[in-house]
């Protein structure tokens, strides 16, 4: 850990914030990603089953 | 009861997130006072916390005209008074639907708002706190405006007209309290006529506007 | 079920309908006729309780009646289903199945109701009425748009209403095919005023 | 073979999904290495101290944020002249991560700001049309959720896309105009003197890379979903019809 | 063409007075600043211009909403599109109709309200001027959104977000100049600027405003 | 009057018919009738030029059809008298007294158009029709809410028009008494579209 000083705390909570809303939106991305993949594959799948 | 206060948040989270809007509005006011006033920072403290309250008050002002008139458009309400639940209890249900959709979301943004603005950092919690304890009245308040306006073609604007003097002593004590806390000074008196306002509002208005409304619907 | 003495209704002010009087058993239905503009829908508008007569008496429990109106009251942004759910919660009722049997609306119920066809959404709108669990109907214009089957299965609704002890008054210009007596309006016309009558009105 | 060929959903899924792998790993290897080159092995400002280090999230950011924008707006070009719905799924998957990136750069700027000019928020013209920027993705974005079918959507937010880009373009000169700023200049131009010393430059550069890919491999994955989401969306309404 | 322009004045003076009420409510936000940022009027004076600005924006940004989406609602708008009319003039009718009810009743009322508001002296004719020549541009801009934003249920406050970056830069010269104007500085830049953007704005706003009412009564 | 080539038409990005044909000379009237929901309005809207058709042509003036919706588009604030002067001055037509005879509005005519019943607008609505000066009509669900004597004023004025070497083209589910081509749209609702077209679009 290097020494921040006094701004410790500025440089820090920048770089907290930054990487969490980072985490954020990759997170939201993959969860929906996954959802719509799966949810389209059962909806396919019960089509085709239709016929 | 608790079905229509559902609905009603439903709507409002369907429509194209009526929730956010709100929010969004307050946010464009205050965005847009630095703008018209000029940037100079040691001005926009002094306003800040009027600011903020008059931006409150405009975003809930404007959502106002969703709260009865959609239900009116098409038909909802004739049906809604000839159903098994008393109209006060509707337009109390209905008030409660507003102030969560509108209102509460304008309590949590005030502070975050209050940075653009300079705001002085004693303000923060009384910003908050008086917003909390005054938008209630603003919405129970507004469900009485909608009501009396809510047979007229496109009533926005006199809804607007009729509802902002009615407004005026919810506003003078709720930014009077924020003033005092962001100067420093003792924030009780307003603080506590804002509560009385409040309380009294919440507990009278329905009757009223239930009545105005079946004048309304005849 | 419900019963109406002498009754006079007023739009805007000005009587429209005067004298009017019947009285509706249960189990039987009453179909209002007349031209245009007679005042049929603002005779249902005071039987169903949105406004006060002029003059006369409705004998009658306000709350066992379900009103529909020319508007459809509802939410286009909210499926069928819960349209109906909505309702039927409101009115304490709990099963919305009979009443989306009844209106062939299983196919469309996950739908938004503003993507509905003008035919999808009147059938709708009377569904809503079999969750209210209300004993008189009171409807006006019932069947605008709806082709001809769906005028049956309305016909239908309305004769299993019947016969479950129910009563319906509806305004229409067209046959249903509902057995009921017929009252036309035009006879119950308001007269004019006399222009001198010292009632504290304006005449 | 020409580059329309990607207007094809399907032609697009299948590409994306082959080089979507490495995408995620270079641009997370950028930024991890990046990041932690600057926060640890470079010193500090003689002036700024160690708040210097918040550049490597902050510039990066703002970078992006701007070029999210011009992305949609090359999108809705393109939506509009060719009607290719991959276009304007691709300017709807973006916005989002243009939205994210503003934030960033308004919170770690505004977070710099506290120690350097001692105030949260000042209304510099770079802040204040950031600020804007951060409206119009707003607007953009409430437009697409507000509307059903997605084609209407897709018209009319381009249309917003690209006269919002002409007013945004203004508001940058009326904010000049209006205000001077505290906000240092492009220090990463090639001719100026004051440019930023090297052992920031390289740390920064590698993070400004890192940020590109990730954006590129973010906006690819989300435009697939959209893809994906309108397929369902589209298979639901058949189904509707077959048996409505 | 004059067809419908007297009759969406006629609607607007008919309406309940569509034409008093843009007014009423830039007095009644006038009158709110006072009681939300306290009453000193060294304050006041400062921030006057900007107010007025703010007030008269704000005015006309409420009352785009039922600049189209009344003949939408009636359907008259399908049948103006099949009309034998360019839907490009059509809509520079309603904005020009707008103008007319609206801004200008605003442009004339300033001078008025500045005075509650402690305006400098000298500030009078630069806020009338300044408004003369910027609200033209609100309405063209605002019939834009409301073109935008037809087609949805209620999107009255979708409306304001979307309109309200769009007028970043016709508030920030027309508020820069009454400033520049009340402090008895030179105000012909923004001005110009402001003309420029006015004239911009008619020429080229209504094709991108017919554009999107198209894509919304498909 | 209007040609129609294999037309597909769509509603909210899904076809509702295709393969639609007809062509309609002067001084015909056609009829579409079909079940609710099967596209009526959708093509008429389409015929309009208010949609764009999903594929196949129409042939003929865009300039020389007059549209009449569900809605009335009527100002409820004007009076009778003023609705049809604007809309007459909009086509360019300058006398109203025709429309107002043929719809027996002259009782009405300084009524506001909000005060009217259900029928009376109607009738209101129709009577703009006529001065719009265009030869052909379309004309959906024209009669809702109409009593029958209204319906037989329409039925005669559709009648001059035709004679006058007009044409009209109107969706109803109710017997006009108009002797004109029928076309039942049930034969024409869209099939399927394959699970897997290979189009660029999204199946
Ligand atoms: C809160 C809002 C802020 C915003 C929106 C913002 C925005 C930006 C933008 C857009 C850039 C990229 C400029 C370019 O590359 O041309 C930038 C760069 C930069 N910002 Fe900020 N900034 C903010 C606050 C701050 C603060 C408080 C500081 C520090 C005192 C700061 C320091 C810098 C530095 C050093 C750069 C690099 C400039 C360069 O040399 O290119 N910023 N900022
Ligand atoms: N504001 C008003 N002022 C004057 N007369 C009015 C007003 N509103 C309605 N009327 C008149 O009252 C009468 C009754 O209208 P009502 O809507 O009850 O008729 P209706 O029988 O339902 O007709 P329809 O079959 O056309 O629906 C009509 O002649 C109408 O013109
Ligand atoms: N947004 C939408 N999404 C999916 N389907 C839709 C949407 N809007 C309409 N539809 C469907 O398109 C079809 C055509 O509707 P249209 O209004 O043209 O029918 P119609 O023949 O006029 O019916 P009616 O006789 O009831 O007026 C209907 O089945 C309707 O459910
Ligand atoms: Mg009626
Ligand atoms: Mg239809």
């Amino acid at each position: 850990m290097p020494d921040l000083g006094k701004y410790a705390d500025t440089v820090l909570s920048a770089y907290a914030a930054s990487l969490l809303l980072l985490a954020l939106l990759l997170v939201v991305t993959l969860w929906r990603g996954a959802r719509v993949r799966s949810e389209l594959k059962s909806v396919e799948k019960r089509i085709r089953g239709n016929g | 009861m608790s079905a229509l206060l559902l609905r009603d948040l439903r709507l409002a989270f369907r429509a194209g997130g009526g929730f956010g809007l709100g929010l969004a509005f307050f946010l464009i006011v205050t965005v847009m006072v630095p703008f018209s006033v000029g940037p100079n920072s040691a001005t926009l403290a002094v306003i800040a916390p009027g600011v903020l309250w008059l931006g409150a008050l405009l975003a809930c002002l404007l959502s106002l005209d969703r709260l009865l008139a959609l239900d009116w458009e098409d038909g909802s309400l004739d049906l809604l008074a000839t159903a098994p639940l008393p109209l006060e209890a509707v337009l109390s249900v209905k008030s409660l639907a507003h102030w969560l959709t509108t209102g509460l979301p304008l309590v949590l943004a005030a502070p975050v708002l209050g940075v653009l603005l300079n705001l002085p950092a004693g303000g923060y919690l009384w910003i908050t706190l008086s917003l909390l304890i005054g938008t209630p009245a603003l919405s129970v308040i507004g469900t009485f405006g909608a009501a009396l306006t809510v047979g007229l073609k496109r009533g926005g604007l006199l809804l607007s007209l009729l509802v902002m003097p009615l407004y005026v002593p919810t506003l003078i004590f709720g930014a009077e309290a924020a003033r005092r806390g962001a100067a420093g000074m003792a924030v009780e008196t307003p603080l506590l006529m804002l509560g009385g306002i409040t309380l009294g509002a919440i507990a009278l208005l329905p009757f009223a506007s239930a009545a105005v409304l079946r004048v309304n619907l005849r | 079920m419900i019963d109406v003495r002498d009754l006079s209704v007023s739009r805007a002010g000005f009587p429209v309908l005067e004298g009017v009087q019947f009285a509706l058993p249960a189990a039987t239905a009453l179909v209002l006729r007349g031209p245009n503009g007679i005042g049929k829908t603002t005779l249902l508008r005071t039987l169903a309780g949105l406004q006060p007569p002029l003059a006369g008496e409705i004998l009658g429990d306000p709350d066992d009646i379900a009103y529909a109106a020319h508007a459809d009251g509802l939410k286009l942004t909210l499926t069928v289903e819960e349209n109906l759910t909505f309702w039927a919660r409101v009115f304490g009722a709990h099963d919305i199945e009979p009443a989306i049997k009844a209106f062939n609306l299983a196919a469309l119920r996950t739908r938004a109701a503003g993507s509905l066809s003008a035919g999808q959404k009147r059938r709708l709108s009377l569904a809503r009425l079999m969750v209210t669990g209300r004993r008189l109907w009171i409807l006006d214009e019932p069947t605008v748009s709806l082709d001809a089957a769906s005028v049956q299965l309305f016909a239908a609704t309305i004769r299993a209403h019947l016969n479950s002890g129910g009563a319906a008054i509806m305004a229409t210009h067209i046959d249903l095919g509902i057995e009921g007596r017929v009252l036309d309006l035009t006879p119950f016309k308001a007269k004019l005023p006399a222009l001198d009558a010292d009632d504290g009105g304006f005449l | 073979m020409s580059i329309w060929e990607y207007a094809n959903p399907k032609k697009f899924l299948h590409t994306s999904e082959r080089v979507l792998p490495s995408l995620w790993v270079a641009s997370a290897a950028l930024i991890v290495g990046g990041l932690i080159w600057g926060f640890f092995f470079t010193p500090d400002d003689y002036r700024q101290g160690s708040t210097v280090k918040i550049i490597y999230l902050h510039v990066p950011a703002a970078l992006m944020a701007i070029n999210a924008w011009f992305m949609m707006l090359l999108a809705s070009l393109i939506w509009v002249i060719r009607r290719h719905h991959v276009s304007a799924l691709a300017a709807k998957a973006a916005a989002p991560v243009g939205i994210i990136m503003t934030l960033i750069a308004l919170i770690t700027g505004a977070i710099w700001g506290q120690p350097m000019w001692g105030t949260w928020w000042a209304w510099d013209p770079r802040l204040t049309s950031f600020l804007v920027l951060f409206l119009f993705y707003l607007g953009y974005i409430a437009l697409w959720e507000a509307i059903d079918n997605p084609d209407t959507a897709a018209d009319l937010t381009s249309i917003l896309c690209l006269v919002g880009s002409v007013f945004a373009v203004l508001s940058r000169y009326a904010v000049n105009f209006w205000n001077q700023g505290l906000h240092q200049g492009a220090s990463l131009s090639l001719d100026k003197e004051e440019n930023v010393a090297d052992v920031f430059a390289f740390p920064l550069y590698t993070c400004m890379a890192g940020f590109i890919l990730f954006f590129i491999a973010l906006v690819l994955y989300r435009t697939g979903t959209e893809i994906r989401a309108r397929r369902m969306k589209t298979l639901i309404a058949r189904e509707r019809m077959s048996d409505a």
